[in-house]
């Protein structure tokens, strides 16, 4: 491995190194603990977690589409409280580092789960996914509305309060990702996490009916990463001081390496590690030698790079 | 009626790893392609009804998701590395890529995935059941069940008779085959549910292990209740991963408590004892988290 | 060839068949026409014209993305006098079906290229590709804007009168193309295309700054489909009865009749000549034995039966 | 000095077609791969200084665009279907995959396309001065001008002996070769345009055609200026699609009225009289539409 300082930061948050695993691409880590030592992530992000138990869409819940794949999983996971007194304290004790990811279906919602994760420890950032839809609003998706976005952030601010460093997880359907940036800044992010999923749509040859349980269904994977990094690149131009997690198709570490150029100061590995589970991993030691190779000692002098 | 041996049933194969594995050959049969490859340690701990999943298309790949396979044979020990044997039906691309990849070619492959068949723990008569590519795991199965004294009676269905896979050495390990088509191409012209009836009463059938499609596991299912006895199957869903980090392969599911979730079976499958499934489509009400 | 009736219509234009070209994927014609006659086409949907000559944008104006690229051309091209002086009357005596597609930095640019058409023989529709920079409006693209996007329309919709249909071409970086599409049917349009690109960034591996002369550019081929499609099946849900030209990484008859399925009348390709430039044919050869097969007489109705 | 034999610099090729090639051979020649195609009628149509345009990464492959090669060489018979060779330097992606295809592979190849080298109409001294594997065109267009009378000195620079292309015959061809390298691993140490001044006084040199990265045709144009002498250049500008409709490969070109347009020149080019080039990077003031 190479002398390169890995070391990155997410706000007050300090991490080793920085690929982490991507929000509802790793569970909640025992089935990755199978294949490579936890501890090797800068941090594991885990499921986005809701208040209650849920079952998830209806299947199919996923369609491969050229370089990429739609999920329309639905946010299945066994709620906040199981999920802190099994998943987290199984994965803590593993000794790595762990991001909580939350959703909810209402204000309300992610301002109880910000209390129930009050007070816990070894907890690293909260993300709080707000590509949900908003069921107090005829289904808006927060991430896509100013005001429901900025809502979402006050109350977890307020609810959570200072302990954690709060990353907001921004959608890329939008119209200008960089408005809904400045809102939840405001409201009190301490770090930006881009970019969520696409929405998209297959047709089954056969059928002539949409594939997905869900019928539309989240678009991930390289065929993203363009607009990832334009993401992250425009968002990094007009607020260079806030912190940004990167994600988006990144399955190499040049991949990742352009998500840093462009501005994240640590990037998540999400669908990727579907076609290769060692691909946190192997993108870590991809990076750190190039990286060398661009004649950098630490990593946070190539974050934002493209920009000077 | 089974013993779960070890770690059978238990959910997350702790023996998975990734490997580079290499095509040794690559051969038509039927319908199907046998592929044979040397890949690392997979087979030396894979057991009969684990699966592995495939990376293709390349290196330039526009396909990121794993193809997965029942694993049909499994050697501890190759020249190199052990060995795994699959059956493949090409269907969709990346199964197309897979079957016209030629000897020495180098693939990803993760595994042994997924539970495994557990094993009776005294010699009891059994039936194996495979529709198409489905028979592929169960004559390493019969080959166990053969080893601890059981009786082993198979029934291999198909639409058509290039689909039936039942290989020589299979045919021979078992204590009969009744082969059963659709069409009537080759043995009996019907379904497999069509001579199950018949062979449980006449050879006292205790246990019967199943793979192949839904539609077909429900039937025999049905069977298997009508006469009380056990069946534990396998299950095909789609699969993204094949290492249960995607949520793409549930299934409502009863847990041990009885309680139903949707469960993933790459993790907690493909080998299922058929009395936790829920054979309903969608999510049924009752399902845990269900809204 | 199939029996399968091909034909197809885009509000008042009839076509012979539903394969088309998509603007600036195919110039005005005769490139492709070294290949195939141009009259195996539904219709040649031209380049994007402008008032002016344009130069275009520095190079390099492409990046290869997975199952994608990137183009930042910048609209180059001869104005709309030379265009129809020359490459118009070319493409028209080929025999082919011409769909004029037009672009302005203004208002009154849309205004002055549809008083140019005005009257001009031939010509079966007029694409209006609203994904330019408004410098009038900070360079906000018109196609992302409901009042801009309107006003474009209601400025074609006067000056053109009611010789040819007008198809508005929409961006799909919007928060909901549906509202988008309201407006510009409100004010006038007889169909849509959708969609335009995606704006993505690539940066440079060697350089780690953004590898096009234009920073961001357009991301197309089979990459976006699934978003093309999921675009098309929203706003043919919402307006059933105004027809879509649908384009976004269409490379197989099968791609095409997901795209109809979901709610197209007729399917442009664009990316996929640049690495087949038989696509446009093969696909419509495709189309018509899938359609066959799935035993439509005629493509009309198999138009949004993903909605049945 | 040059005559236009029908169609050499007209733009759009009339002849380009597109045809499953098949490859013949591929091996390595120093850094470079040689890769010969069966490729339905191009090699009958193709003239020296034309290029290929190659689809890449199979049946599922994640790259849609295209990748180019000057022809090498070209025949308008072989066994099944005129054959032509091209010279690869595998580079990024694309051209990586295709130095891996083996005899047999299948490709969709389009051409020839672009404009090809005018040759003069009377037996001139020739200066041909290629840069890495852009000396691959210039032995073809060498046995061209000789069949023409012409007298043809090579001149073939490169930073390093291996990507040096030089092939033997060639080498015969033409009535001598001067190789440059920068390390001096072979030939003398420098650059073709350290030699070419010399050459062009001893020999009476009165065209050159010269083939390789634009710094270095800039460098040999400056030193054909000083000389007044005629100089055809093949450029190399980024291509998306090689066949006019993308709008990517574009350079700041004079037209016959002397109006500088952003040209195409995948069909304007990629041979084009260097008295139309700009050399400026960027859009040079006062070219035709430039804001
Ligand atoms: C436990 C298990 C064992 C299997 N064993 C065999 C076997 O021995 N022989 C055999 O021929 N096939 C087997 N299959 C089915 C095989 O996985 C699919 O046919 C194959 O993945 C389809 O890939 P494709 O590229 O042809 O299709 P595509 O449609 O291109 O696949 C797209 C994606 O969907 C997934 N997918 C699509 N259909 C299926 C399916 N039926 N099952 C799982 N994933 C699917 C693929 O994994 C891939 O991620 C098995 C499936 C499972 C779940
Ligand atoms: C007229 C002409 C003749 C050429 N002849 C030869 C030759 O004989 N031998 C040889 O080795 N190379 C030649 N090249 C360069 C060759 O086209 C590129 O090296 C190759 O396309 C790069 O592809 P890639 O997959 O390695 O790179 P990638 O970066 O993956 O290519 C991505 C895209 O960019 C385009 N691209 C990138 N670099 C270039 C480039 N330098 N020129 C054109 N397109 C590029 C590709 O066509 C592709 O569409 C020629 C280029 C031109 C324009
Ligand atoms: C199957 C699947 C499930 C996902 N679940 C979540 C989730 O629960 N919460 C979340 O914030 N993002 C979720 N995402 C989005 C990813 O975290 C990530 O933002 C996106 O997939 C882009 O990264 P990638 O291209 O590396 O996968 C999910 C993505 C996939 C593919
Ligand atoms: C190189 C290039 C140039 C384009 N120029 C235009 C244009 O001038 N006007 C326009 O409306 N769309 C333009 N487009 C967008 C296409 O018409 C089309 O909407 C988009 O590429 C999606 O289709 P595809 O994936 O089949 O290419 C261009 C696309 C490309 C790749
Ligand atoms: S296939 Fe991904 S969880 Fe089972
Ligand atoms: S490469 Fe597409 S126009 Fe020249």
């Amino acid at each position: 491995m190479s002398d390169v300082d890995l070391s990155t930061e997410l706000a007050y948050a300090k991490f080793e190194n920085p690929i982490f695993t991507a929000s509802g691409c790793a569970s909640s880590g025992k089935e990755l603990a199978q294949f490579f030592p936890l501890t090797e992530l800068g941090a594991m992000v885990t499921k986005s977690i809701m208040l209650r138990p849920r079952s998830g869409r209806a299947t199919p819940r996923m369609a491969e589409t050229p370089s990429g794949m739609l999920n329309s999983i639905g946010l299945q996971g066994p709620g906040i409280d199981l999920f802190l007194e099994e998943d987290l304290p199984w994965l803590l004790n593993t000794g790595a580092r762990a991001v909580v990811s939350i959703a909810g279906e209402s204000v309300d919602e992610y301002g109880a789960l910000s209390r129930r994760l009050r007070g816990v420890k070894g907890i690293s950032a909260i993300e709080v996914n707000i590509s949900c839809p908003n069921v107090e609003n005829r289904g808006l998706v927060f991430a896509c509305d100013q005001a429901s976005a900025r809502a979402v952030i006050e109350t977890v601010r307020i609810n959570i309060g200072g302990e954690y460093p709060i990353i907001a997880k921004l959608s890329p359907d939008v119209t200008d990702i960089s408005l809904i940036a400045g809102e939840v800044i405001n409201a009190g992010a301490d770090g930006l996490a881009l970019i969520n999923t696409l929405l998209g749509m297959v047709i089954d040859s056969e059928t002539l009916k949409p594939v997905l349980g869900g019928k539309t269904g989240g678009l991930s994977g390289p065929a993203i990463r363009p607009v990832a990094v334009r993401a992250i690149y425009q968002v990094h131009a007009k607020y260079p001081k806030i912190p940004i997690l990167g994600m988006g198709g990144v399955t190499s570490g040049g991949d990742a390496l352009q998500l840093i150029a462009a501005g994240a100061s640590a990037v998540s590995v999400g669908t990727a590690s579907f076609g290769d589970p060692l691909a946190p991993v192997r993108i870590k030691e991809e990076l750190a030698s190039l990286l060398e190779g661009h004649g950098f000692s630490r990593i946070r002098d190539a974050i934002g790079v493209a920009h000077v | 009626m089974v013993v779960d041996e070890g770690w059978s049933l238990v959910p997350i194969n702790p023996r998975a790893e990734v490997t580079q594995a290499r095509i040794l050959s690559n051969r038509k049969v039927g319908a199907y392609h046998h592929i044979a490859f040397e890949a690392g340690e997979i087979g030396r701990y894979a057991k009969p009804g684990n699966f592995i999943a495939i990376a293709v298309g390349g290196d330039f790949s526009s396909m990121p998701l794993h193809r997965v396979f029942a694993i049909y044979r499994a050697k501890a020990e190759g020249i190199h590395a052990s060995t795994i044997e699959i059956i493949v039906a090409a269907h969709g691309k990346g199964s197309e890529w897979l079957v016209k990849q030629s000897e020495g070619s180098q693939l990803r492959i993760t595994g042994p995935l997924g539970t495994s068949f557990p094993l009776p723990a005294e010699p009891v008569n059994v039936a194996i059941v495979g529709g198409g590519y489905g028979s592929a795991p169960l004559f390493d199965l019969a080959d166990h069940l053969k080893t601890r004294g059981c009786r082993v009676d198979a029934v291999i269905g198909a639409s058509t008779s290039s689909k039936i896979f039942a290989p020589l050495d299979g045919k021979r390990t078992v204590n009969s085959v009744t082969v059963t088509t659709e069409d009537g191409s080759a043995g009996v012209q019907g379904r497999v549910t069509d001579v199950l009836d018949e062979l449980i009463d006449r050879q006292r059938i205790d246990l019967i292990y199943s793979c192949g499609p839904m539609a077909m596991l429900k039937a025999i299912d049905e069977v298997a209740q009508r006469h009380q006895i056990s069946h534990l199957i396998s299950v095909e869903e789609a699969m993204a991963c094949g290492i249960g980090i995607c949520m793409t392969c549930v299934l409502p599911i009863k847990d041990s408590k009885g309680i139903v979730k949707m469960t993933r079976t790459c993790i907690e499958g493909p080998v299922i004892d058929s009395e936790r499934v829920l054979w309903s489509k969608g999510i049924p009400e009752g399902t845990w988290g269900a809204p």
